[in-house]
């Protein structure tokens, strides 16, 4: 087997920053390899280098073949061809990678036209049809979508069918399933193997999701603080680890508990029944939300909480979120889970009083968001930490990340002076980050570190309630096992009520004590975690555990079979 | 040879001739005018008197539409014209007499007021009279027995009633006629032009008037066969236009003075310097002492300041060189006016005498001088400059001033309007619209013109003098009453309410086709009646 | 439905913005120490003459009456005088000039298209060499033809209009002898004529603006260079000039427009010495007159048509912000 | 706790902080920078020692008609430069051009910065919050700049020049008059940039941890604004000190004498074709000043920004 991608020695420098140290690895024609590894560790950045898309404080050095050709040698039009034609490239941000001003339909045609000569109305319809192969819903009206309209899954979807487009020879995936639920996981992960066996496009696939290589990859390289400390073909890694780290990251993987992988076979035999404090819709897709179980003395209660997004001229109404009843208790951990575009981002939206509610109510300690102003308001915020799904776009471009972790201390002045220094010094190490990290620049970071400035940012005030919209999907497991480990420390604590939002059901799993599915805008059920995991009632949650891959490459062959079974 | 001078070569009838204007229109209605005799109006519309006007001549009053300029009876009350025979308006009816009291009466409606407004009081007192507008009621004191003669019954007796007879409003109205408030743009025409085509800030063009015979018209040669106005131009690039002097700007003339920028450049180009047209003298350009203010109601220090003015400055400011700005003033009635007598009451160099203007304010019991006076001047032009100027050299003298600019309105309004004005110093200059000392005295010092729209800036009260004016006026005597002027201008001037800077000339550019370009010694301004084209 | 209210919102509040405008010109007009009816008095003034020229133009009454008159004069059209004399100014009357006799609003109607003809050409102008010289230097950053583009914006915005005016005037149209002097054509009567005769005004008002426009772009450039979707647009191989002029600018162009509606929308209501020099009878030179003769009717009706006109700009100005970025379309 | 990434060690000195570093970083890494820098200090310094410049070169501001020939312009070419007047002699008064740059700096300086200081802050303050908040209260804003804007400022100066008092300091009222006329075109910008970046996740982030208004705006807002607000004050300035020529003939300016750099140009214009050093020397200045300021300000926008760092 030739090889369509070759690295050789491959080093990247940011000023004194050594991010990328001597790098080789080589991806063959047809051949999907996975590059896993810390947080950090130069995955993003190698990839990126690769068709010359690092800022201009970037040096790079050593060799990268491509069909014989050598990237970092290419005239620019030549660059150009291969950019997005030979190469398709998805990025590990969707939220930031699309441009706010166009619709994603224009994007996505000047994409097609880039490299093939199409009518604008065949384009479109190409365009459209790629819109469908990522699954997205109504195709036609999305056409039509601004960026900022779009859910996160969806944004990945829109970056991962411009990828491939124009049917690349190599496709670079820089974590292209982290804002997807399970079920559209799967989807699209059957769309590469799809391009893989049919155009035999090579695969470049980093992420830190074990069960994604374990269900994809044939071979997997590792890197450690910016070299490849390992590769092997995928059954080998998983198999027998041979450095420490990899063992450790193996290690640190977290698995649905075996009760709820059993989710497929109930699939296929589908009744419904209800619990105590076990609610599901009956019916699929569902048309109401399910009530609220009874509360005691909820932190958080959002009651019949509907949002509406007002179309535009022309434009189609969205009713992402229809009448939700949640609550949370104090020092519980609800875990929202649900498909991609469902409103679980509304939902924390509404919650922190970002998202104007078109009706219900959203009260916190018993106090209405909508409704609270001046000092109220502001010993109310105190209370409350918020992550956000994208990282990138909440944090202040302009601010050295130290400070945007700062700021909710020095905002309530909870501490001065040295103390501040100190507790950011302390916040960024406990979600594993160097604090000398703290003078860089958001954009000057990898995408886990800067989830893990939102998480230390968050984490500043010991808030009695976390909102986390996807907190970890940015992360390698082992830094995520630690970050979830200093959740449950905190919460031993300080006893702080959170609402996780998450598309990893082993996380939810571990850290939730009660687990609400979001679908299609409706809680379509609600109930204790192990309840619902363990034994689901609705079809959705069905599918969402039948769905979940498992990081073994044989066991996930057995439930992707399973799987397509049920599709 | 500035002085009066006449450029150009031979004169012939055609051509068509371009003025040059930096203000948005022309006034032609004869009722809201201020036009002298010389000026824009002339082309379309007489009067009953005009004057003869020559370089180096003083300046006479002769018939125009009447035979004579009017014969005074009642010791100057009443004052009988009579029109020259077949005269014609250009729609070729006959102008009568009644005409010319339809004018009149028309100056009086509040819709047509703005103009020269000498003989208004005159006719009638306290402005009872309305107008023929409303009820149509006539004017009383206007007779006119026949369509040729029209008699004048004045209010009391007025020896120059006959200079008054050239000003607009004795341009004939057809009677009944030019009710509608834009009448001016389009006025049925007694001169030797009629208006063909009337835009506001674009441009008016006029034709010959086809009824008027010139052989009834002393004063207008009429020598171009097509005039048109080019309102609202920039006056720098008039006369970058005149000195570049290509095309029909050849044929073209600036109505406004040439600014002592322009003058500098004139002054280097041989070609337009040829062209460069000044006259003998003009304006009195002066500074008013405001004789009600503080220490300056103190005649011995009000004198101070006539020795204290640096001229020469004020000369170089103004244009340049003395030259071209004109001999320093000594006297209130300006050259050029008949019967003026020349004389110095306060004889110094022209650089002025700080030495003795100090010596003065001291023996006044100013031994320090004099501090926080307000000059105020108007804010157009190099009026500021001019200012500096005179700011500068008092300051010699240990008189600070501080200089405060007004846009023309406020200015007008606080130099001329208010009761109580605020100001010490006031830098003026006055244009008599007559060839009589009685427009250079009159105005400016009778005690009835302080305020309410007068021009006594110095706010010159002294009864003396009112009365004496009162009786000049009254004398129809021509010598006599210009000797009564003199006596006046140097009765004044010993109060030393103004100090007398200069006689302004007036300097203007025009093409290299434009012929007949003179200034008579009176008034300051071209004769355009004269213009020919060059052929 | 949402559409139609925020129009009729924005609408209520222009003509509020009139109404505030006109007051305090009301105001100002009559806190200044001036006399209007001063030259409709003629010379020799008596204050018997001046009474009676106030009383027909109607200054005779207290101001706040005079306003009243003034808007009442809008719907109702006024009548000034009596009898065969009298001066009537039809509905709706935005004041009648005594000066000049005429209907302001005639008059300023009359001179609308100068001045528009005037704006749009030099707008398009000084929009289009600003934005590309300011790409070209921020893509440039640095090198000799940034400075270069840099020094010769300086030079227009540091010059004063009238020097800039008279250097055109003097160059093209003395020197070079290309262009016409000065004066208007209609564009109705040639446009080829038109065109000529205003292309020395637009390039004297391009020169004098484009700086402002050159270094806005430059700067927004520089900083929208960085973003992430940006490098999304060169992944898909797009050539850099797609990447600068489509991408990159669209996220440059919302301070770029909002300078521009301000500028337009003031030249609209005329360029007052571009206009006096080049002799082109506009609305801003109406203005100028009106206000060296203190002209309170025409200085009226020029400042609400101004006003309206800044509004108006700015109102489109504004739906356009949410072309330009949907993110800030308007609630 | 593990041991952090080992990975870490300063990236190459992060953007500016604040703007004095800004400026002293921009002005160390860029000769251009300094050059122009180094301009702007001396014609300040110009402004600021006038009498003592003035002192050494021997001259004053009174009138000396001996320095002019027969036409009133300099005696001697160009304009009369000499070793006694460095910068020449005005025409028709003999004025030493010199010593009226040197004090009309002072004038036009203090008017031209004090003004575009104060219309910068009130537009950024106005603007930022019209953005920001929305509602009524942009509403209100976007009404009165409009009000600002179409209101004929030239008779509001006419009336306060004939009302305002003649012993009122006029450079205050200058830079007030001209500060409250010149914030809508600033507020527009920054209006405008605040809507879109106000819709941002940062912004939202900060508004959730509790952040009011006046911190979103200086923590948030205001640092991603400084492009276009330096960009928008830097151009102010000439405007600014043109203005004040215009308002100064309407008599709401300096009195005259005081020399100003606006005066002292449009009085030059018209001897622009016969005495050129008389336009050139205060022409100069001006076009210096804007230019320094205008590159000093870009440099700064430049060191501010973290992503363009490193040039080329
Ligand atoms: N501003 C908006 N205008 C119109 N539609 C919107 C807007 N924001 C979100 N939507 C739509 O609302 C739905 C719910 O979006 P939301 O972001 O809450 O999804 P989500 O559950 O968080 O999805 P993901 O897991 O992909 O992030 C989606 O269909 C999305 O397209
Ligand atoms: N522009 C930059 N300037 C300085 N350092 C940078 C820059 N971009 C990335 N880095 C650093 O380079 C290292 C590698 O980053 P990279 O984005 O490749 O990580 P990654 O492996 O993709 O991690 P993640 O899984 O968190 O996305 C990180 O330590 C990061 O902080
Ligand atoms: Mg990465
Ligand atoms: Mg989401």
């Amino acid at each position: 087997m030739t090889d369509l991608l070759e690295l050789d020695g491959v080093e990247v420098s940011f000023g004194s920053v050594q991010a990328v140290r001597s790098v080789s690895y080589s991806v063959a024609a047809g051949e999907v390899l996975a590059v896993v590894g810390e947080s950090g560790s130069g995955k993003t950045v190698t990839a990126m280098s690769l068709l010359g898309l690092l800022p201009s404080t970037a040096k790079v050095s050593g060799r990268a073949l491509f069909d014989g050709r050598n990237l970092y040698d290419l005239p620019p039009a030549d660059l150009r061809e291969v950019r997005g034609g030979d190469v398709g490239m998805v990025f590990q941000e969707p939220m930031s990678a699309l441009n706010p001003v166009f619709t994603i339909g224009d994007q996505l045609v000047e994409a097609i036209r880039a490299h093939q000569e199409l009518s604008s109305a065949d384009a479109r319809r190409r365009a459209i049809e790629l819109l469908d192969l990522v699954g997205l819903p109504e195709p036609d009206q999305r056409f039509r979508s601004y960026p900022h309209e779009l859910s996160g899954g969806q944004l990945q979807r829109i970056v991962i069918a411009m990828a491939v487009a124009n049917e690349p020879k190599l496709l670079i995936a820089d974590e292209p399933t982290t804002a997807l639920d399970v079920t559209v996981q799967a989807e699209i992960l059957e769309l590469l193997r799809d391009l893989r066996s049919r155009l035999r496009t090579a695969i470049l696939l980093i992420t830190h999701d074990m069960g994604v290589v374990a269900d994809l990859a044939d071979r997997v390289v590792v890197m450690y603080d910016g070299k490849v400390v390992e590769q092997g073909t995928v059954t080998e890694i998983f198999a027998a680890p041979k450095e420490k780290y990899t063992q450790e990251l193996l290690g640190s993987v977290i698995s649905l508990g075996s009760r709820a992988t059993k989710g497929v076979e109930r699939a296929l035999v589908a009744e419904v029944v209800t619990r105590p404090n076990h609610l599901a819709a009956a019916e699929h897709p569902a048309e109401s939300s399910v009530p609220d179980v009874p509360a005691e003395k909820p932190v958080l209660s959002v009651d019949d909480l509907s949002v509406v997004y007002g179309g535009r001229f022309r434009a189609i109404s969205v009713r992402a979120a229809d009448r939700v009843s949640l609550h949370i208790e104090p020092g519980e951990v609800l875990g929202l889970v649900g498909e991609s575009g469902s409103g679980k981002s509304t939902v924390a939206g509404a919650v922190t009083g970002l998202i104007r509610t078109t009706s219900g109510s959203v009260r916190i300690n018993g106090v209405d968001i909508a409704r609270v102003r001046g000092r109220a308001a502001k010993a109310l915020r105190r209370q409350i930490g918020v992550v956000f799904q994208d990282p990138l776009s909440s944090l202040n471009p302009r601010t050295p990340v130290g400070e945007s972790v700062a700021e909710p201390i020095n905002l309530h002045k909870a501490l001065t002076g040295t103390d501040v220094d100190k507790r950011v010094a302390s916040l960024l190490e406990s979600v594993q980050l160097s604090a000398t990290l703290r003078t860089r620049y958001p954009h000057e970071l990898s995408g886990g570190q800067r989830q893990r400035v939102c998480i230390a940012r968050a984490l500043a005030l010991n808030p009695d309630l976390l909102i986390a919209d996807e907190p970890t999907s940015a992360l390698d497991v082992s830094v995520q096992a630690k970050v979830l480990a200093l959740f449950r420390e905190l919460q031993a604590e300080h006893g702080f009520a959170c609402l996780f939002i998450s598309h990893d059901l082993a996380v939810i799993e571990q850290l939730a004590a009660r687990v609400a599915v979001m679908h299609r805008g409706h809680v379509v059920e609600q109930g204790p975690t192990n309840s619902v995991l363990a034994e689901p009632i609705h079809p959705y949650t069905q599918r969402l555990l039948a769905a979940a891959p498992v990081a073994d490459p044989e066991e996930q062959h057995r439930r992707r079979e399973a799987w397509r079974q049920l599709a | 040879k500035p002085a009066g001078g006449q450029a150009g070569g031979d004169v012939k009838k055609g051509g068509t001739l371009y003025l040059l204007s930096d203000s948005p229109t022309q006034q032609y209605d004869p009722a809201r005018s201020s036009s002298l005799v010389v000026t824009g109006l002339q082309f379309v519309h007489r009067r009953l008197t005009s004057w003869k006007v020559a370089p180096g001549q003083d300046t006479t009053i002769v018939p125009d539409l009447a035979t004579d300029t009017g014969k005074p009876s009642d010791g100057g009350k009443t004052w009988t014209f009579t029109l020259k025979d077949n005269q014609k308006y250009s729609d070729g009816s006959t102008i009568k007499s009644a005409d010319i009291k339809w004018g009149l009466e028309r100056s009086y409606a509040p819709a047509f007021a703005g103009g020269l407004a000498y003989h208004k009081d005159l006719l009638s007192p306290g402005l009872t009279y309305k107008g023929p507008f409303e009820g149509g009621q006539e004017l009383s004191t206007i007779e006119t027995p026949d369509d040729k003669t029209i008699i004048f019954k004045l209010a009391r007796p007025y020896g120059d009633w006959n200079w008054v007879a050239s000003t607009p409003a004795f341009a004939p109205v057809p009677k009944g006629k030019g009710a509608e408030a834009n009448y001016g743009e389009h006025p049925i025409a007694s001169g030797p032009y009629q208006i063909d085509k009337f835009e506001r800030g674009k441009t008016a063009e006029f034709s010959r008037n086809p009824h008027w015979d010139g052989k009834t018209d002393e004063t207008r040669p009429a020598n171009p066969d097509k005039v048109i106005w080019q309102f609202s131009q920039q006056t720098n690039v008039i006369s970058k236009r005149l000195i570049d002097d290509t095309g029909e700007d050849k044929n073209a003339f600036g109505i406004s003075f040439a600014s002592p920028a322009q003058l500098a450049q004139i002054q280097s180009n041989q070609s337009a310097k040829s062209r460069l047209v000044t006259s003998e003298s003009g304006a009195l350009a002066y500074l008013a002492l405001n004789t009600l203010r503080g220490k300056l109601t103190d005649v011995n220090v009000r004198k101070a300041f006539q020795y204290a003015v640096n001229k020469a400055a004020y000369q170089v400011a103004s244009a340049g060189n003395a030259q071209l700005a004109c001999d320093a003033a000594t006297t209130l009635v300006t050259p050029g006016i008949a019967g003026r007598e020349q004389f110095d009451l306060y004889p110094s160099k022209p650089e002025g005498d700080p030495a003795k203007a100090k010596e003065l304010l001291a023996a006044a019991g100013n031994p320090n001088g004099l501090e926080g006076l307000v000059l105020v001047t108007r804010a157009e032009n190099n009026w500021p400059k001019l200012a500096e100027s005179v700011q500068s050299s008092l300051a010699a003298s240990g008189i600070k001033a501080t200089i405060k600019p007004m846009d023309e309105e406020t200015f007008t309004a606080e130099v001329q309007n208010k009761p109580n004005p605020d100001y010490d110093l006031a830098l003026v200059s006055w244009q008599p619209d007559i060839p009589s000392a009685n427009a250079n005295i009159q105005p400016l010092f009778q005690s009835t013109e302080i305020g309410g729209g007068g021009y006594n800036t110095a706010r010159y009260n002294n009864a003396d003098v009112d009365r004496l004016i009162t009786e000049a006026q009254a004398t129809v005597d021509q010598k006599e009453a210009a000797k009564k002027w003199a006596e006046l201008d140097k009765k004044i001037l010993a109060d030393s309410p103004v100090v007398p800077l200069i006689y302004t000339r007036n300097s203007y550019l025009h093409g290299s086709k434009v012929g007949n370009v003179q200034i008579g010694r009176f008034p300051a301004y071209a004769d355009y009646r004269q213009f020919g084209i060059i052929q | 439905m949402r559409a139609v209210k925020f129009v009729a919102g924005r609408f209520a509040g222009m003509v509020l913005v009139l109404l505030i405008v006109s007051f305090i010109t009301f105001v100002v007009f009559y806190v200044l120490p001036s006399e209007p009816a001063q030259l409709a008095c003629g010379r020799p003034c008596s204050p018997q003459a001046l009474e009676l020229a106030r009383e027909f133009m109607g200054y005779n009454v207290p101001w706040y009456q005079q306003y009243f008159d003034f808007i009442g004069g809008i719907f109702g059209g006024r009548t000034f005088g009596t009898g065969q004399a009298a001066i009537v100014c039809s509905a709706p009357c935005f004041g009648y000039d005594f000066q000049n006799n005429a209907d302001v609003l005639d008059e300023i109607l009359s001179r609308v298209e100068v001045s528009v003809s005037v704006a749009i050409g030099a707008a398009i102008i000084w929009l289009i060499t600003g934005v590309g010289l300011g790409v070209v230097s921020a893509l440039k950053r640095g090198t000799p033809l940034d400075r270069i583009t840099m020094a010769v914006a300086m030079a227009g915005v540091s010059m004063p209009a009238y020097l800039a005016g008279m250097l055109g005037i003097t160059i093209f149209a003395f020197g070079l002898d290309v262009v016409p002097k000065n004066g208007y054509v209609p564009i109705g009567e040639d446009v080829a004529q038109w065109a000529w005769h205003l292309v020395t005004p637009w390039l004297v008002l391009a020169f004098l603006h484009a700086a402002i426009y050159a270094r806005l772009t430059r700067g927004q450039m520089l900083e929208t260079l960085g973003e992430d979707f940006i490098r999304t647009a060169r992944a898909k191989g797009l050539t850099e000039r797609k990447v600068v002029g489509r991408h990159a600018l669209r996220n440059v162009l919302l301070p770029v427009v909002t300078v521009f509606g301000v500028d337009l929308g003031l030249l609209l209501a005329g360029t007052v010495i571009t206009e006096r020099i080049f002799s082109m009878p506009g609305v801003g030179m109406l203005l100028v007159d009106s206000i060296r003769s203190l002209n309170l009717p025409i200085l009226l009706g020029v400042t609400l048509f101004a006003a309206l006109a800044v509004t108006l700009v700015n109102f489109l100005v504004d739906l356009f912000y949410g072309v330009l970025d949907p993110r800030a379309r308007l609630t | 706790m593990s041991d952090p990434l080992p990975l870490g060690g300063d990236v190459s000195p992060g953007a500016a902080r604040s703007l004095p570093v800004a400026l002293l970083r921009a002005v160390r890494r860029d000769a251009w920078t300094l050059t122009c820098a180094l301009m702007a200090v001396a014609i300040v310094m110009l402004a600021a020692g006038a009498d003592l410049w003035v002192a050494i070169e021997g001259q004053d501001l009174d009138p000396d008609l001996t320095a002019l020939g027969p036409d009133g312009l300099p005696a001697r070419s160009l304009g009369g430069v000499s070793g006694d007047h460095w910068f020449g002699v005005q025409p028709l008064n003999g004025i030493d051009l010199f010593a009226v740059v040197a004090y009309g700096a002072r004038v036009s300086l203090l008017v031209g910065l004090g003004a575009t200081l104060l219309a910068t802050v009130l537009g950024v303050l106005i603007g930022a919050s019209a953005g920001y908040i929305g509602g009524w209260w942009d509403r209100v804003v976007s009404w009165s700049s409009d009000v600002i804007l179409g209101f004929p400022s030239l008779i509001f100066m006419i009336a306060l020049g004939a009302v305002a008092p003649i012993e009122f300091p006029r450079q205050l009222l200058l830079i007030v008059v001209l500060g409250l006329f010149g914030w809508p075109r600033v507020a527009r910008i920054v209006r405008a940039q605040v809507l879109s970046l106000g819709k941002r996740n940062f912004v939202s982030a900060s508004k959730v941890m509790g952040g009011g208004t006046w911190h979103v705006f200086v923590k948030q807002l205001l640092p991603n604004l400084w492009a276009p607000i330096i960009i928008v004050s830097s151009l102010t300035i000439p405007s600014m000190i043109g203005n004040e020529a215009a308002l100064s003939f309407l008599g709401a300016g300096v009195l005259p004498p005081t020399p100003s750099w606006g005066r002292t140009i449009s009085d030059a214009i018209d001897f622009f074709e016969t005495d050129p050093m008389y336009l050139i020397f205060p022409g100069l200045m001006l076009f210096l000043i804007t230019l320094a300021f205008n590159v000093v300000g870009d440099s700064i926008r430049d060191e501010l920004d973290p992503k363009s760092k490193g040039r080329g």
